[in-house]
């Protein structure tokens, strides 16, 4: 070459001389937690830089596939006038499945299909990616295909305070006030930091997850809803081969998420694969009818923590907090999650916007983050159900014998064949109370009430 | 019956040119863990028990990255790090 | 060296699969993405920048979404994006393309000169690889298509030298600059670009240029513009059930004669 | 960003090499000129109202040897001309074509038209063009045919663009509407899985590209002839801005894999590396090049350059052998649309038999040596309708 070559350093830096480096708060992660947290943050006049390791906002991102609208609606008003929403749910039906049989509980209620709405079908990729760009409208900075791997840290004399993150990319480092953590259940950074024990394969359930098409008319005629409306049922019992665990079907607009989650440990434990779980619920007499003829569009996986009160790690240091499925915000009993992340991001949010007025980033002033949450729904529901896990766990009956004597039981009174009722009455209890005791059913019943009523 | 081959046909992965898991010793795979649990708990099968080499094949261009593997593996052995960004699953429904 | 690239948005077609249960195209959330090839043009032209200096600037004609390809191609490294909108450009087939990306490329050259204009070899959805060689034929350029390798650039004598894949091999081309230049895949590495570069890309305000800014002539544009339109669309007949041939490994030699027999026909000395 | 992850396989790296690049040899006086001042294509007016008649077949030659694809189009052009009931005519340019302009008559054209310039010896986009394009102009081609080679793609593009007429690449079919005379050009879209008919509305002359082996080799008629309408190519030079320095010829097993039209891959089937060899040898018998799984490149069994599938390069040649290869999902996405698909594998209920178009169960490494023989002795006892060119 015969010219004089400027350097790269040289050129870069030119190009990057009016790229900020340095940022108020950064939000790993454009989840639920991540995208509520950033967007609070930004319409609060922090400079944010959401960062998010997929393609795009939601690429990575799965759930069983509802969004709540009340928490929704705190972040972002009205969103179901434009968010991309699958169908609004007015009916949410229990199965208790058995062998072949099913016995159905559910509440239909036509008034949440009117605003503000109960709840949505939605599909995290396409509401994601939607969220993001309110997000970046807010003022966020967006950026995607970035892993953070690590932190920075400034070290004091007394403290060891988080001064940022660390990407997998050249000129990787950025530095920040405080670092949000929304890295979802593979909580990798959480226990980087500590605040996070090693989680056992008890805390956790694996949901596998498929996206079945099916033309809209059959989804309303097999749901027996009216034209633009959901269902979800949510199964338990045979479901998931007497495993810990729950399946699920909601309706979106032309197809059906179907799903199951079952625990680590006794997946493990069963030798089966999660989609052979899935592919035998499928099969089951009462769900193959809903699904016949559709055509599987996708196919999902996700660890969903289960570990509850128990499990939630320390939520906050000097410089970071915890949100979302990071911090084990998932209500297993009421199939909550995202909502959790949701509130639990703008909480985050809210505590950081108020520690930039103080300027004081430590761990004093975001234990704050802690408290909100306490007092919020969140900790409050977790430590309602924090026996929950344990309880179903270490009783397994609940996810085998009980789904079959109610369906015995059904069976019996449903059927016609001249007995009169009474005498019926007098079989099932006898055949339920012949197959566990009297005291152990009461047991049962009152410890049920106890951790869950 | 649906196969899981089936499935997984369609979902849209981007992968790396190397494997973002590793199995940390295949020692420990080949005698102290006879179950092998990351062979059937695995969502997408990424795990497979080579008998020929005496070791896992680590699949990684169908992980789904849900991280069954990383609570699952009963002797911790499973190195699981996120893809880099930008590669891996892309979910088009999620 | 300033060098302009020219991008297209593309459906990821690679994406595109034929369900097996139900034989039918799966199109659900198909990404646009930046043409893969083009992709391999930006490289070029920015490794070239960052030995020689100079700038890069992206373009891209396209609906306003194509805006994000212009920002994935800043958070590379190129220090300039410009698209190309207006909705007298929709329907515009390579003719008219070319038309509206070298009235572009001339505007831009009105603001700054240019020594390389880059493209990939073609598009991945359109495959037709008639947009880079009509640019070059409409701005008089000369054309160096299927570019393997820049051997080297002399910025003082305006000439470079470049290996270019033919049918039988690769032939190394001397030529004067400006010149254009597309690329195949095999050019180079994609670079994993430094974190500066996408936090610079979030907020880049990229350049838009209307028919109104390049004051072409409206009956070359879109529909108008474009001699060919597509009369038909069909699907390609299904790849027929397989067959089984009948012998196996205990006679394999029978089981050989079987399979030469179906094969023979499809079995073509490589067309040079 | 899809784009950089499909990166190729062992690509170099991207920075040139730094030696000074010498002057365009045979030129001096080029320093002080302008390249987009020199050439002329943008002066020439379109034919728009000119009768145009005819149909034109591009004869493409290389150092005297001409691409079966030019004889192939002289093929589907005959039965389109007798359609329309118009000539067929060949375009010859080079130098020192004499010899070539006989075969041309003897492939089916009634006219050659030919330019014989030293200018045009070694193909360069800048001189071809010219000429192709100063011969429809002379003589107002209704269609012109070229086949789809990298060097047929660099031309047509420029000449279609000089007349400003529109041009379907890679067509798969072509036919012509009687009635309107306009050529339906059938060609793959979206990735091959639509097919769409294009045609070119009062623009000439139509011009189409067709892939090399789309249409079968006219058998030679050693009685024809016809006549040769010569003309000067007339350009000066002094004022051509680009020049061949040297042409490397490759072994064809170099190529690029992604563009291959017979690849015999292996798998891990095979069970070891000297079996992988017998992947070679069937390869090398019957013109095609290797592709591996990704466990056989794991085992070390063949370059990674050489990987098919979701991480190496996605293939679709006419022909793949898969040899013990099972069809995890991640190979089949990089093969699945190859023409014809054979799989050998000992497990019948491998998924490669799910895609493949001939399957074979049974033990690939037994099988390789007899399938190697019988196609070696077939393909090299009896000439296929194409001479080898190389």
């Amino acid at each position: 070459m015969t010219v004089q070559e400027p350097t790269q350093q040289q050129l870069n830096q030119e190009r990057w001389r009016d790229v900020p480096l340095e940022f108020e708060a950064i939000v790993v992660g454009a989840g639920p937690a991540g995208l509520a947290a950033a967007y609070t943050l930004a319409k609060g006049g922090v400079k944010t830089l959401l960062i998010e390791r997929g393609d795009f906002p939601g690429s990575k991102n799965v759930m069983g596939g509802i969004l709540y609208s009340y928490p929704t609606h705190q972040i972002i008003p009205d969103f179901w006038k434009e968010a991309p929403l699958e169908r609004p749910i007015v009916e949410q039906r229990a199965w208790l499945l058995a062998e072949e049989s099913v016995v159905s509980i559910g509440f239909k209620d036509p008034g949440f299909y009117e605003e503000p709405y109960n709840n949505f079908s939605v599909f995290r990729s396409r509401f994601d990616r939607w969220m993001a760009n309110k997000v970046v409208e807010a003022g966020a900075t967006l950026i995607t295909e970035t892993v953070v791997t690590d932190f920075l840290f400034d070290e004091r004399a007394d403290r060891r305070r988080v001064a940022g993150v660390v990407t997998n990319r050249e000129q990787g480092e950025i530095r920040a006030q405080v670092v949000l953590i929304c890295e979802g259940a593979n909580s990798i950074l959480t226990q980087r930091l500590g605040l996070q024990e090693d989680l056992s394969p008890g805390d956790l359930a694996v949901g596998v997850k498929e996206v079945i098409a099916l033309p809209k008319g059959a989804i309303e005629d097999r749901f027996n809803v009216e034209k633009g409306q959901g269902a979800t049922i949510e199964l338990i019992g045979e479901s998931t081969q007497g495993m810990f665990g729950m399946g699920w079907i909601y309706t979106n607009k032309d197809t059906l998420s179907i799903g199951v989650g079952v625990m680590i440990n006794q997946l493990s434990r069963s030798g089966m694969n999660p989609n052979t779980v899935l592919e035998k619920m499928k099969q089951h007499p009462a769900v193959r009818p809903l699904l016949a003829g559709g055509e599987t569009k996708e196919y999902l996986a996700k660890i969903i923590p289960e570990g509850g009160y128990h499990q939630v790690p320390k939520l906050y240091a000097h410089g970071v907090l915890i949100c979302g499925d990071a911090a084990m915000l998932v209500n297993g009993v009421h199939r909550e999650g995202s909502n959790l992340a949701m509130t639990s991001g703008k909480l985050a949010a809210e505590t950081v916007i108020e520690a930039k007025k103080k300027g004081d980033f430590s761990s004093v002033t975001l234990k704050a983050y802690h408290d909100r949450l306490q007092d919020s729904f969140i900790l409050k529901d977790l430590k309602k159900y924090e026996n929950a896990s344990a309880l179903l766990q270490s009783n397994p009956h609940f996810f085998t014998l009980y789904p079959k004597l109610a369906r015995y039981s059904a069976r019996e009174l449903f059927t016609v064949d001249n007995v009169p009722k009474k005498d019926k009455q007098k079989k099932i209890w006898h055949e339920v109370t012949s197959r566990r005791g009297i005291w152990n059913i009461a047991g049962d019943m009152y410890r049920l009430w106890r951790t869950l009523g | 019956m649906q196969t899981l081959e089936d499935k997984l046909f369609l979902v849209r992965f981007q992968p790396d040119d190397h494997s973002h898991i590793h199995i940390n010793n295949k020692e420990l795979c080949q005698h102290d863990c006879p179950d092998k649990p990351c062979t059937y708990i695995c969502p997408a099968k990424v795990y497979e028990w080579n008998e020929e080499v005496k070791a896992i094949n680590v699949g990684y261009e169908g992980c789904l990255e849900c991280g069954t593997c990383r609570y699952g593996c009963p002797r911790d052995n499973i190195h699981w790090v996120n893809p880099r960004g930008g590669f891996g699953v892309m979910y088009k429904f999620g | 060296m300033n060098i302009a690239v020219c991008l297209k948005q593309v459906p990821d077609t690679s994406e595109v699969r034929i369900n097996p249960k139900t034989n039918t195209l799966m199109r659900e959330g198909i990404p646009s993405i930046i043409n893969p090839y083009d992709v391999h043009a930006l490289e070029e032209a920015l490794t070239i920048r960052d030995r020689l200096g100079g700038r890069v600037t992206v373009l891209t004609m396209g609906p306003p979404q194509a805006t994000d390809s212009l920002r994935k191609a800043i958070s590379y490294g190129a220090d300039h994006a410009i698209l190309l909108t207006d909705r007298a450009f929709a329907g515009s087939d390579t003719l008219a393309t070319s038309y509206i990306l070298a009235g572009a490329l001339g505007r831009l050259m009105d603001r700054e000169p240019l020594d390389l204009i880059f493209c990939g070899k073609q598009a991945i959805d359109g495959d037709t690889a008639q947009v880079g060689p009509g640019i070059a034929s409409r701005l008089g350029w000369p054309l160096l298509t299927y570019v393997t390798k820049i051997d080297g650039i002399d910025p003082t004598n305006q000439v470079f030298q470049v290996q270019r894949k033919i049918e039988v091999g690769r032939e190394v081309v001397r030529c004067r600059l400006p010149a254009l230049v597309t690329v195949v895949k095999e050019i180079n590495e994609i670079r994993y670009a430094p974190l500066p570069d996408l936090i610079r890309a979030a907020h880049y305000p990229v350049e838009v240029w209307t028919n109104a800014d390049l004051g072409l002539d409206a009956s070359q544009l879109g529909l108008k513009g474009s001699p060919t339109w597509v009369n038909k669309i069909s699907t390609p007949p299904m790849r027929e059930k397989g067959e089984v041939l009948a012998g196996s490994d205990v006679a394999p030699a029978e089981t050989a004669r079987i399979l030469a027999d179906k094969l023979i026909p499809h079995i073509v000395v490589p067309n040079r | 960003m899809t784009a950089k992850k499909k990166k190729s396989p062992k690509a170099p790296p991207s920075a040139f090499t730094e030696k000074t690049v010498p002057p365009i040899t045979d030129n001096p006086e080029r320093s002080d000129t302008k390249a987009h001042e020199q050439i002329p294509l943008e002066s020439i007016e379109a034919p728009k109202n000119l009768p145009a008649h005819g149909i034109w077949v591009y004869i493409e030659q290389l150092q005297g040897e001409v691409a079966p694809v030019s004889w192939e189009l002289m093929g589907v052009g005959r039965q389109l001309a007798d359609k329309l009931n118009c000539p067929l005519s060949g375009v010859l340019l080079g130098h020192d074509i004499q010899p070539l302009t006989e075969l041309a008559f003897q492939y089916g054209a009634d006219t050659l038209y030919a330019i014989d310039d030293p200018m045009l010896k070694p193909y360069t986009n800048e001189c071809h063009s010219i000429a192709l394009v100063q011969l429809c102009q002379a003589h107002h081609p209704e269609i012109l045919l070229i086949g789809a080679t990298t060097t047929g793609r660099d031309l047509s593009g420029s000449v279609a663009t000089a007349l400003r007429t529109g041009l379907t690449a890679d067509c798969t079919q072509l036919d012509v509407d009687v009635d309107n005379r306009k050529l339906l050009q059938t060609r793959p879209a979206f990735g091959g899985n639509i097919l769409a008919t294009i045609l070119c509305r009062d623009r000439w002359p139509q011009m189409a590209t067709v892939r090399p082996r789309v249409f079968s080799k006219p058998e030679k008629q050693p009685e024809r002839s016809g006549a040769v309408v010569w003309s000067d190519l007339g350009l000066d030079p002094s004022k051509t801005v680009m020049e061949v320095v040297e042409r490397i010829l490759d072994e064809r097993t170099e190529g690029y894999l992604d563009e291959a039209d017979i690849i015999v891959a292996g798998g891990r089937g095979l069970g070891s590396k000297d079996n992988f060899k017998l992947v070679e040898k069937l390869a090398q018998a019957i013109g095609g090049m290797i592709g591996a799984s990704r466990p056989a490149v794991e085992s070390g069994w063949a370059p990674y350059s050489h990987q098919v599938g979701q991480t190496g390069l996605t293939v679709r040649p006419k022909l793949y052998i898969a040899a013990g290869i099972s069809g995890a999902i991640q190979h089949l996405v990089g093969m699945q649309n190859s023409d014809v698909i054979v799989a050998i594998n000992k497990d019948p209920d491998a998924p490669i038999f799910r895609v493949a178009t001939y399957g074979i169960v049974g033990d690939a490494a037994t099988l390789l040596p007899a399938i190697t023989q019988e196609l070696g002795a077939r393909m090299h006892g009896a000439p296929l309708g194409t001479e080898r060119q190389l």
